[in-house]
């Protein structure tokens, strides 16, 4: 018996396509740069099996304006501007983060009213960023963009506050070196007390809306999720970090600007899923109004900045800074050659890092799991790419 | 604010594991490139530093030598240890990989490679990731783009500060004495003794 | 002219014949299959015809045998397709005059 | 079945506008006298469908901006208030900039298969109409095997689907194309299970024929089958492609799914479709389970096609408030939901269907005393059954509840983690599970 | 119904029918192919409706229409493109043709010749229930077979399309142990491989 050459040749392309796979052509589907949703300019390319993704590679750098680079032409007071656009969601943790390496090299001594006001507005972004963040991941679950603009009501009060108190909504560079631009507007306090006396009925509703809602759960429970031994070993912070179960929050454990006078708490998820990674975000609101309350209360007096030389050039040396971003930790490397600008400018981008388990979380998965995934992260795309 | 984990200490957990694979210098730790991997396991595992969150890595330029800086956290024990390692081939910078003990460091090695031109042996994935491939020299270089008539890049004084505008001189930053195992650069070791004596 | 019988035979007759060279001609398994289907659907036309131009008694069983037909042709394509894609995987090409391996 | 004891006396004059057939009739009687009746079919088909025309084209309008402005509330916005009198112009404006707009084709699409399907969409779009009953007799057409009729209609939109998406050359939109297919071909089946349910209760496959039973017996099918009208209802939306089942055109996912690269007016007739859809598939769930145009008596006093548009406009409501709140499963869940819940569901009570039926008609049974009988125990049956489904078919991750602790002291790595895991007392936030 | 009218729709449909399965034979797309075949069975179920078969009909558009077609789509979906070529035809495709053409001779000769002795009574009403009613009592045996059939046809087909890793492994070993026991040349020697070519853009 002897095969025909056609026979052979099919056969042989069989036994090929039988070992390698199961001899489905895997589509390679790209989310973004333009995508609805991808929250800014990154790209995900992925490799799909029908709707299993087999492999998910990022391709960034579509907002790359090498702001590391540009730093170093630019003093050390100069250089706050840019740290607002590093990460446009989080101008005040950003300012915070440089501005506490930047003292740290000239060694300068914060006064307590400025450190409190720092507080103050950090607590504030981290209220407005897990707003916009719970919102469109809520929103990249599917829901018709309902629970955005709830949240988004709230981010747009901390917005009026920082308008009313720096002239600027999203970048504010509002921090300086040595303490904050400028003192409180008289009509801040009053608007931050309605504020906070509004938010737990909000914040209420959102989880009568949100915390038990089945489709949700069925969405985002189990899906993406990562163990915290990986996600030590994977550099993730913030929130991401937290929903595994590790209870890891620089204001605890290295507390800056005075936060170890403040009561609060550091909630922790489980499972480390999506789920978990809002619902962390959803108490951390909480504390963050708990920070606030406090702080309005023992607001102390005094001045807001430091008395710093205007042409201040610190020793030759380094610096090292971190702070607990809404994203998670936002550290800034600061090295001196005794030069008015830094000789170098390095920020730890925690939504870079956040994203090096992406594609650990998201094969295995569906297309639809990933972009939950990708959502539940919540990156800004300008922290990223810098 | 951060506690600091002791360099020495550091050091010895180290070299007990690789014999002269780190030294202390101004209070930094200094790993030789070669044993980078080893030394950062055994940081990473030593019950007494549970170093094992990588916080940060990035590289400094200082013109004559790159130096990779390495800022790793014990969650636990809450401190924080800068290592450093140089790197003196400016035309072919190479260094061990971390992925091997740090997935975090994926990304953040291939963010250095794509701005320093490091290269990072082991890396599974070394590609550059904001620039596009075949972008001519890497940015964060202190000699990228570097003009005749040593223009360069840098702030040489305080805008309206006129008696200080002066070029700061290459160098200027004060060099680390070079580790025993490290590759002793020719030719340029005299420019190194020079800074010192001027720091 | 009264359109009558004759019409809606002919009619089928030439459908079928489309259909029947569809599915002797095509080398594509599915093509052939969409063939074989123009065919059912010719005998179904015929049949309906029959039904209406037939007496009473007629009228009714040539439409549940109309019935018949279009149920197991759906069996049929539902098994026709899934043979074609099973024949694709094995042997990499759904063409009828390739898949050769009951001649050996 | 064509009992019409309940209509008044002055039916049958012109000026009735209760039923407007009679003006139709008026018409056709008309030529009738003068010209041929092949014309008289002609005209009277033709009337039919620019009625139905000029009612839904205006009422799109209306219900684009009905639409967002519900959705605006939901979310605390105002919703369009710019263009004419509190917004109401701004579909036109709408219309008119889709008109202006270039209409792009991809250099690799299938020319003619491309540009075929948001043409091809509106037919079964209209033709769907005919059969709704708007009054005792106001059908365009009142087919004996309406229910089929309905079903394969709307079974022919799925290959326009498929056509678009994959014409389009686009992996947004083939993958699109799949997702609605695999969705259309699986959701018929409770679908059709479901209206099986009314057709063996009610004995008719006509669908004014359903109405009119319901009329008789006095009493609304989503008391009867409760769980098939809630069947119906998903089924729909699923078919409808609206939150939470909008996974063909999921906007996270794939963009905007078969129609990702129709632009200008090709993507507004796709639009209006599906907006048109919507408003059908509400009146034919407000005739199927909630009397269509009777309302115990009110139909003698209220024209029978504004009793229908108002209960039309109330599921039409339900539709936007689920797309408003709920956000979007996933392709296998949907999947699933169809295949493992809403199957086995409509399929249960079909066979409750035949078994009620049988007491009926074979037992004679009295129907004024046992029907709220058989509505009791189908109440009680379906709130069983979903409450069994709830409990069986629950996937595994969901059965834990998702716990949010406070660490307290307790700041660190692994060690602090596992402290924090072991704690006795009650954590602080805990949600979801069995 | 009057003549014109009538004569309008027949001969309109039967155009619309016949074109479609016309269109089939010369169209070189499998898709395309199909979607002509769903004109054509259009076409059909509007002549079933100038027969007063209106069950038929509604039954021929749900089940060809809305299942059929979109049953051979997927199944065109799930081959890769270069199988999507409907343009070839096998080699003996000219002798077929003849024979093609002495069958229609044939039926249509008998079709015109015959005296079929057709009345014209009036159509069936109610159809639906007439159809129903003779399927479980008259017809009961076939309609129950007709289901085993069905049920049979959903298992087998089933049962034929999913794939799992480990018969694909069993079913590549076998493959090879054939290809190894085979005598007949090295395929590396074929120097033209006959497979078809992606002609067709890629997406």
């Amino acid at each position: 018996m002897t095969m025909s050459d056609d026979t052979r040749l099919a056969m042989q392309g069989t036994i090929e396509a039988l070992t390698s796979g199961d001899g489905s052509e895997p589509v390679v589907v790209n989310l973004g740069p333009q995508h609805p949703s991808t929250h800014g300019v990154f790209r995900l390319k992925v490799t799909l099996d029908g709707e299993i993704v087999q492999d998910a590679e990022m391709r960034i750098g579509y907002l790359h304006r090498s702001m590391e680079k540009l730093a170093e032409e630019r003093t050390y007071t100069q250089n706050i501007p840019f740290t607002d656009r590093i990460d446009y969601l989080a101008a005040m943790s950003n300012n915070l983060a440089y501005c506490l390496a930047a003292e740290e090299l000239l060694g300068v001594e914060v006064p307590p009213r400025a450190n409190a006001i720092r507080v103050m507005f950090a607590e504030l972004q981290r209220v407005a960023s897990h707003a916009m963040a719970n919102g469109t991941f809520i929103n990249d679950c599917g829901a018709w963009h309902t629970p955005l603009f709830h949240m988004f009501r709230d981010r747009e009060r901390v917005l009026d506050m920082f308008e009313m108190t720096c002239g600027a909504r999203l970048t504010t560079n509002y921090m300086r070196i040595g303490g904050v631009a400028f003192d409180l507007p008289d009509e801040l306090l009053p608007t931050l007390e309605q504020f906070l006396a509004d938010m737990p009925e909000n914040i209420a509703n959102y989880e009568a809306l949100l915390l038990e809602n089945e489709i949700l759960h069925a969405r985002a429970r189990g899906v993406g999720v990562i163990s915290p031994e990986m996600a030590i070993n994977s550099s993730l912070s913030g929130p991401v970090l937290r929903a595994t179960g590790v209870p890891w929050d620089l204001r605890k454990a290295n507390p800056y600007c005075g936060y170890e006078s403040y009561e609060f708490d550091v909630p922790v998820g489980e499972q480390g899923d999506c789920f978990d990674r809002f619902l962390v975000r959803m108490a951390e609101v909480k504390e963050s109004l708990r920070i606030l309350r406090q702080v309005v209360d023992t607001l102390p007096d005094g001045p807001y900045l430091a008395d710093l030389p205007l042409h201040a050039r610190p020793e030759p040396g380094e610096s090292y800074a971190r702070v607990e971003s809404p994203r998670g930790e936002l550290g800034f490397y600061l090295v001196s050659d005794g030069g008015p600008a830094p000789y170098r400018f390095h920020c730890r981008p925690p939504s870079l890092i956040n994203l090096s388990a992406l594609k650990e979380m998201s094969i295995g998965g569906t297309l639809a799991d990933a972009i939950v995934t990708l959502g539940s992260i919540d990156i800004v795309v300008g922290e990223i790419d810098r | 604010m951060t506690i600091q984990y002791d360099a020495t200490a550091a050091m010895e957990i180290v070299n007990a594991s690789a014999p002269g694979a780190a030294c202390v210098y101004d209070g930094v730790l200094f790993l030789d490139p070669d044993t980078l991997v080893e030394s950062i396991r055994a940081l990473r595992d030593a019950e007494q530093s549970d170093l094992v969150f990588l916080s940060n890595l990035t590289a400094v330029d200082h013109e004559l030598h790159f130096e990779m800086v390495y800022h790793l956290q014990s969650l636990d024990l809450n401190h924080l240890l800068q290592a450093k390692a140089r790197i003196f081939d400016r035309e072919d910078p190479a260094l061990p990989s971390l992925t091997g003990v740090y997935h975090g460091a994926h990304l953040q090695e291939r963010e250095v490679y794509d701005l320093f031109g490091i290269r990072f042996e082991g890396h599974p994935d070394l590609r550059r990731m904001f620039l596009w491939d075949g972008f001519p020299g890497y940015p964060l270089r202190k000699d990228f783009l570097q003009m005749p008539g040593q223009v360069r890049a840098g702030l040489p004084g305080f805008p309206h500060e006129s008696e200080e505008n002066s070029w700061p001189v290459p160098g200027s930053v004060p060099q680390r004495p070079l580790h025993p195992n490290d590759p002793q650069p020719e030719g340029e070791v005299a420019v190194v003794d020079e800074s010192e004596d001027a720091s | 002219m009264i359109i009558g019988l004759e019409h809606y035979l002919v009619l089928g007759a030439l459908l079928f014949c489309i259909g029947f060279f569809i599915a002797l001609s095509k080398k594509n398994a599915v093509g052939v299959l969409i063939g074989v289907e123009l065919m059912l659907n010719a005998v179904n036309l015929t049949l309906v015809a029959f039904s209406r131009f037939g007496t009473a008694e007629v009228a009714l069983s040539t439409q549940v045998f109309v019935v018949f037909i279009i149920a197991v042709a759906a069996a049929e394509v539902a098994v026709g397709l899934a043979l074609a894609l099973v024949v694709y995987r094995n042997r990499q090409t759904i063409s009828v005059d390739r898949t050769t391996l009951l001649k050996g | 079945m064509t009992d019409l004891a309940g209509i008044g006396s002055v039916l049958g004059a012109w000026y009735d506008f209760r039923d407007l057939n009679n003006l139709q009739r008026l018409i056709t009687e008309w030529i009738a006298d003068w010209g041929p009746d092949w014309l008289a079919s002609i005209i009277t088909g033709v009337l039919g469908a620019l009625g139905i025309l000029g009612v839904i084209g205006p009422t799109l309008l209306i219900l684009i901006w009905v639409e967002r402005k519900v959705i605006a509330r939901f979310q605390q916005r105002y919703g369009p208030n710019r263009v004419g009198p509190k917004g109401l112009l701004q579909p036109v404006a709408d219309a008119v900039k889709l008109i202006l707009k270039e209409q792009l084709a991809p250099r690799a699409a299938d020319k003619l298969i491309f540009f075929l399907p948001p043409v091809l969409v509106f037919i079964p779009g209209i033709l769907i109409w005919g059969v709704l009953p708007f009054g005792p007799r106001m059908s365009v057409a009142d087919l004996n095997v309406g229910v089929l009729f309905l079903l394969a209609v709307s079974g022919t939109a799925v290959l326009v689907l498929f056509m678009a998406g994959w014409a389009s050359n686009n992996k947004y939109a083939l993958f699109g194309a799949m997702r609605a297919v695999a969705m259309s071909i699986s959701y018929e089946v409770p679908m059709v299970l479901a209206l099986l349910t009314l057709v063996v209760f009610s004995g008719t496959m006509s669908i004014n024929g359903i109405v009119q039973w319901q009329q008789q017996e006095d009493v609304i099918f989503i008391l009867l089958f409760p769980l098939s009208a809630i069947a119906f209802f998903f089924a729909a939306s699923a078919e409808l492609n609206r939150t939470p089942a909008d996974i063909s055109e999921a906007e996270s996912e794939i963009v905007a799914g078969y129609h990702t690269e129709y632009s200008g007016m090709r993507f507004g007739l796709f639009y209006a479709v599906e907006l048109g859809n919507t408003l059908v598939v509400s009146a034919f769930i407000a005739t199927f389970f909630l009397g269509g145009w009777w309302l115990w008596g009110l139909d003698q006093w209220v024209p029978s096609w504004v009793i229908l548009l108002a209960k039309t406009g109330a599921v039409y409501f339900l539709l936007i408030w689920t797309r408003g709140t709920l956000p979007r499963l996933r392709v296998d869940q949907l999947m699933g939901f169809c295949w493992k819940a809403l199957v086995p569901a409509t399929l249960l009570f079909v066979v409750v269907a035949f078994v009620e039926r049988t007491l009926l008609i074979s037992e004679g049974w009295d129907t004024t005393v046992a029907l709220p009988i058989m509505a009791v125990f189908n109440i009680a049956l379906s709130l069983g059954a979903v409450m069994l489904f709830a409990r069986v078919a629950r996937p595994a991750p969901l059965r834990r509840p998702a716990r949010i602790r406070m660490a307290g002291s307790d700041i660190g790595g692994l060690n602090a983690a596992r402290e924090v895991a072991a704690r006795r007392e009650e954590p602080q936030l805990q949600v979801g599970g069995d | 119904m009057s003549d014109f009218g009538f004569h309008l729709a027949f001969w309109s449909l039967a155009a619309m029918t016949i074109g479609g399965a016309s269109m089939i034979v010369v169209s070189r797309n499998l898709i395309h192919a199909v979607i002509w075949l769903v004109l054509s069975m259009l076409g059909i179920a509007g002549l079933y409706l100038t027969l007063s078969a209106e069950f038929i009909a509604v039954v021929q558009v749900l089940i060809y229409v809305g299942a059929i077609s979109v049953l051979m789509l997927f199944a065109i979906m799930l081959t890769p493109r270069a199988e999507r070529d409907n343009s070839q035809h096998i080699k003996t495709a000219g002798p077929a043709g003849v024979v093609v053409i002495m069958v229609m001779i044939a039926t249509m000769w008998v079709a015109i010749d015959t005296d079929w002795g057709a009345v014209r009574e009036a159509a069936l009403t109610e159809q639906a229930r007439l159809i129903g009613e003779s399927l479980i009592k008259h017809y009961i045996l076939p309609f129950e077979i007709g289901a085993v059939l069905l049920t049979a046809a959903l298992v087998g087909a089933i049962a034929l399309a999913r794939q799992d890793d480990e018969d694909a492994a069993v079913h590549a070993a076998s493959l090879q142990a054939e290809l190894d026991d085979d005598g007949s040349v090295d395929p590396v020697d074929v120097v033209d491989p006959p497979l078809p070519t992606d002609g067709e853009a890629s997406t």
